[in-house]
């Protein structure tokens, strides 16, 4: 195990390398899950404020 | 003499959240003129615009002799003039060669014909001068020679009697009304009265 | 011939709703493949014979910096079918697709330069691949910073799609100007393992990799395409039925 | 003055005529050329100021770096270049701002004229403004940073070569940033990347010139970029101006 995780004394480059990359993945889930739920939360209050139901 | 007929249909513009023209339609013939009223912001300048091909409706059409102008926009537009807010006008160029420039890039112009134009709105005394040190009013009559010169079937103004004295807006009528003689088309967004001496006039109100 | 298909993408509420119903099996698809990518990548490949464990850095480089130039090819071609046939669908899935490629654009410079210290002995080389993708990122900033600049939401697709054909026009000489001006002054490639000498245990999961990077772009873009489609929609409708409340 | 009465008296024609009389898009062109060119000359002070600018950044460069013309000789492509660039940067605000302001720029778009042509006459006067002046320019710069007197010809060359596609790139940017406020530091944002093919083959004819070698390589690639602007950068200005007028 720590051999794997010595990455044959690449560590220092091989881990941050995978940590920003998937550091990157998840900033993508998040900031496009978000970016929808607040298109969805403005189009529901156009529609309420233009007297319709929501 | 029949120099064309417009026909705009179910106009709707939209400008980010602005639904600025709702459905705006009519239709004017040769030797008509239209009317455009409304407050500020009913999006007078807009239609104009949109009329012009510079901007293009989310829905409707804009006919020119029956055919939708963007089948041949490049046509279309060489078939009109239009005047907006500020006349066309560089500060630094005489008022005679701002016409030049502006109007043989359309057509062939002769410099009487030039000269003429200029006598004719009250522009020549001031012909030979650099616009900057023009008058509002001026430059504006400046810019109505220029109008008249594109001798183009369809115009299009917005506000054309800015900034002008009675006697100007006489001239912006009479000039309206020489455009319909012709068998010409207008549209002009107007808030003041408009002193139109003959010729159709049909109106059309913007709803803010 | 029949472009019903082609008509109906141009239509937000039936994208809207085949975005909603693609986005799970995108997502899921790209999860199994980059994790057993990465599995095989990370375990079950070989070390590399000169650059030891070093070179599993390729796994999360490569699949980086191939999202980078594929998001804006993607991009590009969305902008030039929204301009040709004004379909605003196609603007809407441009304008999602700029942040995606921008982030990616990052991760593959800084897993470069991650690479690039152990092989290079420093952290930055004026190698042609990371400094086209230098370039890269400038032109997604550009591109993301004249969308921003304008306001109108029209206007910004339009603006922005000619920016994007541009781009995508120079992307090929900006590339071959770079490995030009890099030959004259010799400077190493390490970052290339050649193709043929990679035997399956490593190229597999490089595969792998690339695929489901592939799909996960694909799954963020129909979440973001969603939100934009919204965005840009005005008739209510069909949002009504869409958001389902 | 009624409409019954013929508007001919007054000098006006009575009737329309067809858009037989229609001018050529050579004439359209060159007027617009010409229009520029007299409205530059009446502002000569405003011509100067890319060429002061190339200068200055110039002699930034012994001053930073060392009066010793060896080794200026080593940065004269990059100082060049970056000058070159700079200045061509600065000049390109002010390529559509003002006739986009005054509505000359809409009267294009409705010339019934091709708004391409019609720019691209805009950008060759803007080049003959800024960009030969600097071509002109050059061969003084890398004389005063070290460069030997064989070496100024192909200096020049690429100069002029490099800055038609300056020109042209800018006037895509220009366009697309009309009506922004506060647009410089997006202008350069958007053009400075589309710029670096003409910025590396542009300092390499530099450098090799210098150096007494073969120059026609780069020389070509660069006439091969301006050749690809003159073909497609006026379509994407066009379409970017129009965007930006609507």
């Amino acid at each position: 195990m720590m051999e794997f995780l010595d990455m044959g004394g690449y560590a220092a480059f091989v881990w941050p390398a995978y940590a920003i990359t998937f550091a990157v993945i998840a900033a993508n889930i998040i900031w496009a899950r978000r970016l929808l739920r607040q298109a969805q939360a403005s189009a529901r209050r156009r529609l309420a404020a233009r007297g319709e139901q929501p | 003499m029949s120099t064309g007929s417009l026909e705009v249909e179910n106009l709707h513009l939209w400008r980010g959240e602005r639904h600025v023209l709702r459905g705006v339609g009519f239709a004017l013939a040769a030797g008509e003129c239209l009317k455009v009223t409304g407050v500020n912001g009913a999006g007078k300048t807009s239609l104009l615009r949109t009329l012009a091909g510079l901007m293009y409706p989310e829905e409707g059409e804009v006919r020119w002799c029956g055919r939708n102008v963007r089948s041949d926009l490049r046509g279309f537009q060489g078939g009109l003039a239009y005047l907006g807010h500020e006349p066309p006008l560089k500060a630094d160029l005489t008022a005679r060669e701002n016409l030049h420039y502006w109007i043989r890039n359309r057509r062939q112009l002769s410099e009487p014909l030039l000269t003429q134009a200029l006598i004719r709105v009250g522009a020549e005394p001031f012909a030979e001068r650099l616009v900057r040190t023009l008058s509002a009013g001026q430059r504006r009559r400046v810019a109505l020679a220029g109008l008249a010169l594109c001798l183009v079937p369809l115009w299009l103004l917005d506000e054309p009697a800015t900034n002008l004295d009675a006697e100007g807006q006489r001239l912006v009528g009479s000039l309206i009304a020489e455009q319909l003689a012709r068998g010409g088309l207008a549209v002009a967004a107007v808030h003041h009265e408009l002193p139109l001496a003959g010729g159709a006039v049909r109106l059309l109100e913007l709803a803010p | 011939m029949n472009f019903t298909w082609f008509h109906r993408l141009g239509s937000p509420p039936y994208v809207y709703a085949l975005a909603e119903r693609l986005t799970p099996w995108f997502a899921w698809s790209a999860a199994l493949l980059i994790l057993a990518g990465l599995y095989g990548g990370l375990v079950l490949a070989p070390p590399d014979y000169q650059q030891g464990d070093g070179f599993r850095i390729i796994y999360v480089h490569a699949p980086s910096a191939w999202m980078s130039l594929m998001v804006y090819t993607s991009m590009a071609l969305a902008a030039a079918v929204g301009l040709i046939w004004r379909i605003k669908v196609a603007h809407a899935a441009a304008a999602a697709c700029a942040p995606v490629g921008a982030s990616f654009t990052v991760a593959a410079l800084v897993t470069g330069s991650l690479w690039g210290q152990p092989m290079w002995g420093t952290y930055w080389q004026w190698d042609p691949r990371l400094t086209s993708e230098l370039v890269l990122l400038f032109l997604y900033l550009g591109y993301m910073g004249l969308r921003a600049g304008i306001e109108d939401t029209q206007r910004a697709d339009r603006a922005s799609a000619v920016l994007a054909v541009v781009g995508i026009i120079n992307v090929p000489v900006i590339h071959y100007s770079v490995t030009w001006w890099n030959s004259l002054h010799q400077a190493p490639t390490v970052m290339r393992l050649a193709k043929s000498a990679m035997p399956p245990s490593m190229l597999v999961p490089l595969l792998m990799m690339l695929l489901g990077f592939t799909l996960f772009f694909g799954a963020v873009l129909l979440v973001r395409l969603r939100a934009e489609i919204l965005t840009r929609e005005r008739t209510s409708q069909w949002i009504r039925e869409a958001l389902g409340a | 003055m009624s409409a019954g009465s013929a508007p001919s008296v007054l000098g006006l024609p009575a009737s329309l005529e067809t858009p037989a009389a229609a001018v050529s898009a050579w004439a359209a062109a060159r007027l617009a050329l010409q229009r520029d060119l007299t409205l530059a000359f009446r502002k000569p002070a405003q011509l100067l100021q890319p060429l002061a600018f190339f200068a200055l950044v110039t002699m930034l460069f012994p001053l930073a770096i060392s009066p010793e013309l060896s080794q200026l000789r080593l940065v004269a492509p990059g100082a060049i270049w970056a000058a070159a660039l700079l200045a061509s940067l600065l000049a390109l605000e002010f390529l559509f701002r003002d006739d986009a302001q005054d509505g000359t720029l809409e009267q294009y778009a409705l010339s019934g004229q091709s708004l391409t042509t019609l720019l691209f006459a805009k950008t060759t006067a803007h080049w003959l403004l800024t960009g030969l002046p600097l071509a002109c320019m050059a061969p003084i710069a890398a004389l005063s940073l070290g460069a030997p007197a064989p070496a100024l010809g192909a200096i020049t060359a690429a100069v002029v070569l490099g800055s038609v596609t300056l020109s042209l790139v800018g006037s895509i940017g220009a366009g697309l940033t009309l009506n922004i406020k506060r647009s410089s530091a997006l202008l350069s944002l958007l053009t400075l990347p589309l710029s670096l093919p003409v910025l590396i083959f542009g300092a390499r004819a530099t450098q090799v010139a210098i150096a007494g070698g073969p120059v026609l390589a780069p020389l070509e690639l660069l006439a091969a970029l301006a050749v690809l602007g003159v073909t497609l950068a006026p379509l994407a200005a066009a379409a970017a101006v129009r965007i930006s007028l609507e």
